[in-house]
């Protein structure tokens, strides 16, 4: 082979062929797995809902639509704003779940919560994605003091969070020490997310509470 | 000339180890360690990719052309990945998170392209497929020395088991990227130190063994 | 003396100046005490215990470190003193002492040893010390005490006992028993930036906020080392006015969120940075323009830290920035020498 | 302390970079010059000066009287030899050097009871000479540059091709600690340099000679206005004390302003720098067609027992000179020329020759002590004292790792005149000159074989 | 989203730059950092790199997205840098042999750069558009560039000193850049927050 | 079934067109290189020393493949590497004799004496501009190792006494040590050239004896011993004739009294002949204690000698 130049025909020939190849064997893999990482997602949704959620076993998925209206969505599909109401065996409605994020320590942090509309409180808190600092931000999504705040947060008063061990009233969130940065965006996030949300929520609690 | 390694296996899990010696695969090294249990499961995810990759190139290798042998090794080691990443996906998808946006760019992993073209392209199937069986074992080897620095000082766990008890303070740099930086750092100058304590001591035999040379002797 | 003199022979210059380098660095320290004596009066023994521990720490290390590669040891040019005297001032004083240990360690075997010892560290050692520390142990490291305590020459600040590798308990009951009304932890800037709350400039400038140190003191201990030739004091003098310059437009964009350029200079540890770790000459640029350019980007650097990024304190950011940016400074800013037409820069 | 350099916008004109350095000349600036015996054997080395060796025109066993030339120039860049004593040609071999290399040199007994007056030579008319003659004349004293660089005179008088000369500059500053060779000679023979300096002028056709003079040495200062009187054509300055202010790029820069290009010469500035003592030996010596046969040699350090200024016969060996002077049993060192850029010798075999400008007799424990050389600490006050303006510290440290060549193409090696001002304050005591003189040697070596 | 172009350009270049604080690009960032001449080089034809197959990248994602084929992404970004790369590499032997001896074996592993094909990874699962991934691409690579150019300006800087035996090549670098991510760590959160 | 045949169009597509690019490229920009260049560097031994008179190891791979040097030119190469790239480029392997570094100077400071002491940096370039060195022989070693430290074979080694001694085996030839000593002292010799003057003393017999025990005095025994014409003294050194080494042998060193000529016997180093004197000194001799003129002392001055 040394030092001759390949005909072009042979190396589009086998470019073509091998990418050809490639090609067909990578759809082979995505539908093979398809159905299986379906299954995975939803349950992974499913999880996390019911963590906020305690009791849910079923969950109805709207779409909010930039004229604030709702509708349903077919299960998985992402997109923009979404609310999950939660059922929970007996059909019983549990409460909604919303998404939000705003910019923390490092980068922007996504996260779910729980909100009841008829208390006007935020019942539970998950962080979905952050790149907060382990070990110090990150405690957002598993200290325990911190997630205890969110039992029953009073979402009538605008919500924010105060240095650690200064929460005086039940809508301040009590920061973690070492971490107020990343308190505090949990705060502005979910009164951002109230602020928007609520007002489309009651407008349609109705519907969203009979689950259609 | 090249060495005749003995073992395609053995030479990558040690000799010519991708980590420590070759310092090969350096993203996911540095950036995936920050608990031992990814670093398991990034380095098997890439000697799965090493050992197909390298089996389909050794595999075609006497037909490709010379002009276009980078692109199809890089269109097979994609395809290799992207199945990787399905069927990670498809397995676990909390070791999908973790392994996060690091699967896919297992195809721009120097280390995988680098045994394509100095191993795969030149040697047979079997020893192809040892080859990479061995430095992926090898960069896994790699990875867990890492990821065990940096989750025991970092969060004083070993596979999410406490060392420590419950006070321990967590050395939360080891989780950053700087603490990355240090423990890969750390490692290889526990190695140049043994090595170098060997070196000395090989050089204490050889000088027993040489005679002096002589200088103007009378 | 019997008339059997060896002559020698020698190249020239036969005569040298009085400086050495074991002078400046012991008269370097000698301009650290009186800020060392003070950081000690103010917060009390667990202050005098960590500077104590991080020079001595510091000394050891070197020492050790030397003695076990086989070498002679160097500290008896007072630099790893220097070191242990500045990360010690650098930190809060109710630091655990295993921590600072810690940061020693850091200071001098990767900060120093590791590039060949005195003089070939490219990063201030004190700082990368310092650093690994705020990284490691972020909220020990921002944790300040109050200072004039009743009882600080009685009792230590509890955490300073904390076990080695555990967590220092909570201060909570400590800070009940010295009754300090209002205090919040917090240093100055730390105030200022998250709770928008601004500390009266009159103490600053005396260093009686917790965690500053007084800016005249650092100013008066400095113009020492200068009239006395062992330092320089352009980086100090463009730091300074780096900072007040972008302090100073800051402010004047708005003035509610951001303190004015006098606030900007006596916070925080800038003027320990600026008189004594930006001048570090190991990790500055030798030649006369450079040396104006290095101290204006780090005071321009610090405030950006401070004002637009998420912490409060960026002069040691900005001063590592700097010590990584000096060999281009070096390169870019070569003196003109005497008859060439113009300055070249080195490819 | 140099504080705030305001000190720089006072007082008379002063050089900005550079170091004060102890001057020590206390010792001898107050003792008039005074004459040596001739020693029992002179060596006179046929190359004094820089540039070709001379040509012997003697043969062994010839008689020679005080004055006579003995060897002739061997071109341009070369001067003739006179006989510094009436003797006897013992004989013509090698002789030790200051440098270390043995060299030819012409061995010359003088009688016993010679006389120390010239007796060779003829009057001249100097006014009635072009300036080629001038040029040739000066060659025939065999005068070369009495600063220290030995570099043959007339070669500077003759103006190059293309350039012009509007003055001439003198050098009285004698910056160097512990000489006063050109103070006495300011202080005696102010008439003669004046009149050397207006032979320069006329050789290089210049309307204007500066002598600059450090205004530590009021009593030649005035010595020089006295002699010069209300004369026009010559301007007499005082300039402030600092090393390394006598040389010739420093001088010019500080009283003109000029700045000589890198590599370049004064010449490429319209200047023409002469010694004071290069110029009183011209002015005393041209007229009777003399040749240089002695010069001033400040003797001195702390380790010399009768400090002071000698008129020395060229040749003298180095151990005759320093017994005449006696040391005492604290001496540890002898330099030729001054501490900052004098070299020491390892042999007292060696003679004083026409570029030698004081013999320093250096005490042990004196600042000359031994010490710890540490590493380069970037303190930058070698960049802020090199008067050229280089960067020594970066030098010093490519040198370390025989980064030779990097030196000379990006941190301007060959500008560095080896002043020493760096190695003086360096506090890491990095012996810096030795480095670069070792580098230039290198590269100059490389460059030879490729 | 609908990030600033300013607010992109910064977060890429300092904030999360691709080689100190996410490591990206690390291979050539320890192997190719001795020499600042190299450096800078490498530096360059990387920013080259990324932004020309950032721009090709994009385009093609919306062929794979008209026909629904997004699982081929990866394959068809890879390949397509590594076609980048291979013209670049033989437009540089052609123009600049001693520039191709001194890249070296690490021309074709620009390819293998994981910071080349994570821009386009990233561009698309952020959603940015043609002009904001343009920037980004530039960011990206201009602050690998950066990283690099600091890298080897302090390890020249090392080479003037004594380095013990035992630190001396990978380790020291890697004590280096984990002091320069140090540094770096002081404009996180600039983004943003307090 | 519809996303085999996109994928398959989609990527089938694209890499012929990439194909095509590349091959349209290749045409356009193609440097021919021939690719021996690479496997004849992949046989050398990357010591990148020069000895070959090329710069660096690919260098000598392109004149190599070019056929302006012989394999065999590279002298740091095993003999099966020099095999192996002669059998590569199907050429004469064109082997030349091995040279080694031999040293001029036998004088250590325990047989030579230094008139003064030498303060300052700890090198022989550096000292050698101090006034020549401190040494009493201006052309003797002055055993500060600058050899030492360039060489990058670590074929030299100072020994006990300062001197450098070179290992035969190990020296490549490169020629780094003749170009840093300032003394000039080392020179490359083909290893059969085994008969060595090591000494360069010019001056007369007695002062060079006076400086050093071991100096050449001129006596001119071994060039009375020597065959025709191999040794002749000239300005007082004895010097070989190389052009006739094949008439030398131990001979001419049996007489010499101070050893100054030595036999290089392989592996053993200089021998020197049985009439040579006997060093039982280890430590060096004192520095001359200086007579320097301490005191005002006329009469002293017959010391000097000339
Ligand atoms: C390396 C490092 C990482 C940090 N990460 C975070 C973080 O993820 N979230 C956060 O809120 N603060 C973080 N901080 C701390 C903030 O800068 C700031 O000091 C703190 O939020 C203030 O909280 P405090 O008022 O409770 O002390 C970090 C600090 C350092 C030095
Ligand atoms: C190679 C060379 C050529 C020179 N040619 C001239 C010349 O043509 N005219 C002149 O005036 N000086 C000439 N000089 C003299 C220098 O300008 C200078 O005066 C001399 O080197 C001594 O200066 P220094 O004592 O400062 O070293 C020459 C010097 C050198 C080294
Ligand atoms: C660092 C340095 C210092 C010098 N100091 C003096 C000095 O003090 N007096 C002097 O006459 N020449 C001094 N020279 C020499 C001058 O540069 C110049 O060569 C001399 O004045 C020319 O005159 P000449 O050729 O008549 O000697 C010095 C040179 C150097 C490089
Ligand atoms: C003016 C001056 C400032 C110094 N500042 C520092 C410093 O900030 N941190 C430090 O570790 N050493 C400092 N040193 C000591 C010394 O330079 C330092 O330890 C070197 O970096 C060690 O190589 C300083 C020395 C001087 C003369
Ligand atoms: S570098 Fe040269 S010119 Fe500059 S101070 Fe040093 S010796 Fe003098
Ligand atoms: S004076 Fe000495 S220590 Fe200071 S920068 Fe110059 S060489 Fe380095
Ligand atoms: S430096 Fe000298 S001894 Fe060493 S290999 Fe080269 S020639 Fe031989
Ligand atoms: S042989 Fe030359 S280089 Fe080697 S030690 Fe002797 S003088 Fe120095
Ligand atoms: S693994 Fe990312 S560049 Fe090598």
């Amino acid at each position: 082979m040394t030092g001759t130049t390949t005909k072009s025909t042979q190396m589009i020939r086998f470019l073509g062929f091998v990418s050809l190849l490639c090609g067909v064997l990578i759809v082979g893999a995505h539908v093979a797995s398809q159905s299986r990482i379906r299954v995975n997602q939803e349950e992974i949704l499913r999880e996390s809902l019911a963590q906020l959620l305690p009791g849910m076993t079923r969950q109805v998925i709207y779409i909010v639509t930039p004229t604030g209206e709702l509708t349903p969505a077919a299960s998985g599909e992402s997109s923009d704003k979404r609310i999950f109401a939660g059922f929970d065996a007996g059909g019983k409605f549990l409460g909604v779940v919303l998404e939000a994020s705003e910019r923390g320590y490092a980068d922007v942090i996504s996260a779910m919560y729980a909100y009841s509309p008829a208390s006007k409180t935020i019942t539970g808190f998950s962080v979905l994605e952050m790149k907060e600092t382990p070990g110090l931000g990150n405690k957002i999504g598993s200290d325990p003091e911190f997630l205890a705040n969110f039992k029953a947060l009073d979402t009538t008063h605008p919500v924010a969070a105060v240095k650690h061990g200064k929460k005086t009233n039940p809508w301040e969130i009590d920061a973690i020490s070492g971490a107020t940065i990343s308190s505090r965006a949990v705060g502005r996030m979910l009164a951002a997310s109230v602020q928007e949300m609520a007002p489309i929520i009651a407008r349609h609690r109705d519907r969203i509470e009979r689950g259609n | 000339m090249k060495e005749t390694a003995p073992n395609p296996f053995i030479n990558g899990l040690w000799r010519q180890n991708p980590t420590f010696v070759q310092i090969l695969g350096m993203c996911p090294t540095l950036a995936i360690t920050n608990s031992v249990q990814n670093a398991i499961a990034m380095g098997l995810a890439t000697a799965f990719v090493l050992i197909c990759s390298n089996g389909l190139i050794a595999a075609i290798r006497k037909h490709v052309p010379k002009q276009v042998r980078i692109a199809t090794y890089i269109a097979i080691i994609a395809t290799a990945v992207t199945v990787t990443d399905y069927l990670v996906k498809a397995i676990s998808i909390s070791v999908y998170k973790a392994l996060g946006p690091f699967i896919p760019l297992i195809v721009a992993n120097c280390l995988v392209l680098e045994r394509a073209e100095g191993f795969a392209a030149k040697k047979p199937v079997i020893p192809s497929m040892m080859d990479g069986a061995g430095m992926g074992l090898g960069f896994a080897f790699g990875l867990t020395c890492l990821g065990t620095v940096r989750e025991v000082l970092g969060a004083g766990t070993f596979l999410g088991i406490h060392l420590f008890g419950p006070n321990f303070e967590p050395w939360v740099l080891f989780l950053l990227p700087p603490g990355g930086f240090i423990s890969l750092a750390i490692w290889l100058l526990i190695f140049a130190s043994y090595r170098e304590r060997k070196d000395r001591r090989e050089r204490a035999r050889a000088a027993l063994l040489t005679v002096q040379p002589a200088e103007a002797q009378s | 003396m019997s008339g059997t003199t060896i002559i020698e022979v020698r190249t020239s210059p036969h005569l040298h100046g009085p400086m050495t380098v074991e002078t400046i660095m012991r008269h370097v320290i000698y301009a650290l005490l009186p800020i060392a004596a003070f950081f000690s009066w103010h917060f009390g023994l667990s202050a005098a215990l960590l500077l104590a521990v991080t020079t001595a720490g510091c000394v050891l290390a070197e020492h050790t470190a030397c003695r076990l590669s086989g070498k002679r040891s160097t500290v008896n040019d007072y630099s790893a003193a220097i070191t242990g005297l500045l990360l010690g001032l650098t930190l809060p004083p109710g630091l655990p002492l295993w921590m600072a240990v810690v940061g020693c360690l850091v200071a001098i075997l990767p900060g120093k040893l590791l590039f060949g010892g005195l003089g070939s560290n490219v990063f201030n050692p004190a700082l990368v010390g310092r650093a690994f520390l705020q990284a490691a142990f972020p909220v020990a490291v921002t944790n300040y005490t109050p200072g004039l305590a009743a009882n600080r020459f009685v009792e230590f600040i509890p955490s300073t006992w904390a076990v080695p590798l555990m967590k220092p308990a909570p201060l909570n009951d400590w800070l009940a028993k010295v009754a300090v009304d209002g205090f919040t932890g917090a240093t100055p800037l730390a105030m200022q930036k998250f709770d928008h709350i601004y500390s009266e400039l009159g103490p600053l400038l005396w260093g009686l906020g917790p965690g500053s140190l007084p800016g005249c003191l650092i100013l008066l201990c400095g113009a020492y080392l200068v009239a006395r030739g062992m330092m320089d004091w352009r980086i100090t003098a463009s730091m300074i006015a780096g900072a007040a310059a972008t302090g100073g437009i800051f402010h004047l964009v708005n003035p509610a969120l951001y303190p004015d350029p006098v606030w900007v200079v006596f916070t925080g540890g800038l003027l320990l940075g600026a008189t004594f770790m930006a001048t570090d000459p190991v990790a500055s640029p030798v030649t006369p323009r450079g040396m104006w350019i290095y101290g204006l980007l780090m005071g321009v650097l610090t405030v950006l830290i401070r004002n637009l990024g998420g912490l409060p304190e960026g002069v040691m950011y900005a001063i590592l920035f700097g010590n990584a940016l000096s060999p281009l400074i070096d390169r870019l800013t070569p003196p003109r020498p005497y008859g060439a037409r113009k300055a070249q820069v080195p490819q | 302390m140099n504080f705030f350099g305001a000190e720089r916008f006072f007082g008379p004109k002063r050089l900005w970079r550079g170091i004060h350095v102890p001057e020590h000349k206390e010792q001898t600036a107050h003792l008039p010059i005074r004459r040596l015996p001739f020693p029992p054997l002179l060596i006179v080395p046929l190359s004094q000066h820089a540039g070709k060796p001379a040509k012997a025109i003697v043969h062994e066993g010839q008689e020679v009287v005080r004055g006579e030339p003995i060897a002739e120039a061997d071109g341009l860049m070369s001067v003739p030899m006179h006989a510094p004593a009436t003797g006897r040609v013992e004989r013509i071999a090698p002789a030790p050097s200051a440098k270390g290399e043995l060299t030819p040199a012409i061995y010359i007994r003088p009688y016993p009871g010679a006389s120390q007056e010239v007796l060779y030579g003829a009057e001249q008319n100097i006014d009635q000479m072009t300036p080629a003659q001038v040029v040739a004349a000066v060659q025939a004293t065999g005068v070369v540059g009495l600063g220290g660089a030995a570099f043959p005179t007339h070669v500077k008088l003759k103006v190059p091709e293309g350039k012009k000369i509007d003055t001439v500059v003198v050098n009285g500053c004698e910056c160097e600690p512990y000489l006063t060779t050109d103070h006495r000679v300011m202080v005696e023979y102010p008439r003669q340099v004046l009149h050397g300096a207006r032979i320069a002028m006329r050789a290089v056709g210049a309307d204007r000679a500066v002598v600059g003079v450090e205004d530590n040495k009021p009593d030649a200062l005035a010595a020089l206005r006295a002699a010069n009187g209300d004369r026009p054509g010559i301007l007499i300055e005082a300039v402030a004390a600092k090393y390394p202010q006598g040389a010739e790029k420093m001088l010019v820069k500080v009283l003109l302003g000029r700045e000589i290009p890198s590599g370049g010469l004064p010449a490429d500035v319209g200047l023409a720098v002469f010694n004071v003592a290069t110029l009183a030996q011209i002015g005393e010596l041209l007229p009777h067609r003399q040749g240089l046969i002695e010069r001033v040699v400040t003797i001195a350090g702390p380790a010399v027992r009768k400090p002071g200024n000698y008129l020395i016969p060229l040749g003298t060996p180095l151990r005759w000179a320093l017994e005449q002077a006696g040391c005492t049993d604290q001496a540890v060192s002898v330099v030729l020329g001054g501490p900052m850029m004098g070299a020491a010798v390892g042999s007292f075999d060696i003679p004083l020759t026409k570029g030698v400008t004081g013999v320093l007799v250096l005490a042990k424990g004196g600042a000359n002590g031994e010490a710890h050389v540490f590493p380069c600490i970037h303190c930058a006050a070698c960049v802020n004292v090199c008067p050229l303006q280089l960067d020594p510290s970066h030098l010093g440290l490519l040198a370390r790792k025989d980064r030779y060549e990097e030196m000379e193409t990006v941190y301007h090696l060959n500008d560095c005149f080896e002043c020493g001002c760096c190695s003086y304050v360096c506090p890491a005591h990095i012996p810096l000159v030795q480095y670069f003189r070792v580098a230039k040697q290198m590269n100059r070596e490389r460059k030879a074989r490729s | 989203m609908n990030e600033s172009l300013g607010h992109i350009f910064v977060d890429a270049f300092l904030i999360n730059n691709f080689v100190l604080c996410v490591f990206l690009g690390m291979c050539s960032f320890l192997g190719l950092s001795s020499k600042v001449s190299t450096a800078w080089r490498m530096g360059v034809s990387v920013i080259f790199v990324i932004t020309v197959s950032a721009i090709l990248s994009y385009g093609t994602n919306l062929i794979l997205v008209a026909f629904h084929a997004e699982y081929l992404r990866l394959i068809t970004y890879i390949v397509i840098i590594a076609a980048t790369v291979q013209l670049t590499e033989m437009f540089i032997k052609k123009k600049s042999p001693e520039l191709f001896r001194e890249l070296g074996i690490y021309l074709p592993l620009i390819t293998t750069n994981c910071a080349v094909l994570a821009v386009p990874l990233f561009q698309t699962a952020r959603g940015y558009n043609l002009l904001q991934s343009t920037v980004f691409a530039l960011a990206a690579s201009g602050g690998y560039c950066m990283a690099m150019v600091l890298l080897a300006l302090v390890r020249e800087r090392t080479e003037l000193s004594d380095v013990p035996s035992l630190a001396r090549g990978t380790a020291l670098t890697l004590v280096l850049a984990s002091i320069l991510s140090m540094a770096f760590m002081g404009f996180a959160g600039m983004g943003g927050g307090g | 079934m519809t996303e085999f045949l996109i994928a398959g169009g989609i990527m089938g597509a694209m890499g012929a067109t990439l194909a095509a690019v590349l091959a349209f490229a290749d045409k356009k920009l193609y440097v021919y290189e021939d690719p021996r260049i690479d496997e004849v560097e992949g046989l050398l031994p990357k010591a990148n020393c020069g000895a070959c008179g090329c710069a660096g190891c690919r260098a000598f791979a392109e004149k190599a493949v070019k056929g302006e040097i012989a394999p065999g030119k590279c002298t740091v190469n095993s003999p099966e590497g020099v095999a192996a790239v002669a059998a590569l480029l199907q050429i004469d392997a064109g082997t030349e004799e091995r040279r080694v570094a031999r040293l001029a100077c036998a004088g250590g400071p325990h047989v030579a004496r230094h008139r003064a002491l030498y303060v300052g940096l700890p090198t022989c370039r550096a000292a050698a501009l101090v006034n020549g060195g401190a040494k009493g022989c201006s052309w003797g070693c002055l055993g500060l190792g600058d050899c030492e430290r360039v060489c990058s074979f670590q074929a030299i080694r100072m020994s006990g006494h300062s001197l450098p001694v070179v290992s035969e085996s190990l020296c490549t030839a490169c020629g780094d040590c003749v170009e840093v000593c300032p003394k000039q002292l080392f020179s490359l010799h083909a290893v059969s050239h085994r008969l060595w003057v090591a000494c360069r003393n010019l001056a007369d017999g007695a002062q060079a004896e006076a400086d050093c025990e071991v100096a050449c005095t001129a006596c001119g025994r071994c060039a009375v011993d020597a065959p025709g014409g191999l040794i002749q003294i000239v300005n007082n050194l004895a010097v070989i004739d190389y052009g006739r080494n094949s008439l030398a042998s131990p001979v001419p060193t049996q007489r010499c009294p101070t050893g100054a000529i030595v036999w290089f016997e392989k592996d053993q180093g200089p021998l020197r002949g049985p009439e040579a004197k006997r060093i039982t000194r280890q430590s060096p001799l004192p520095v001359r204690a200086a007579d320097l003129p301490t005191q005002r002392a006329t009469s002293s001055y017959e010391g000097m000698h000339l």
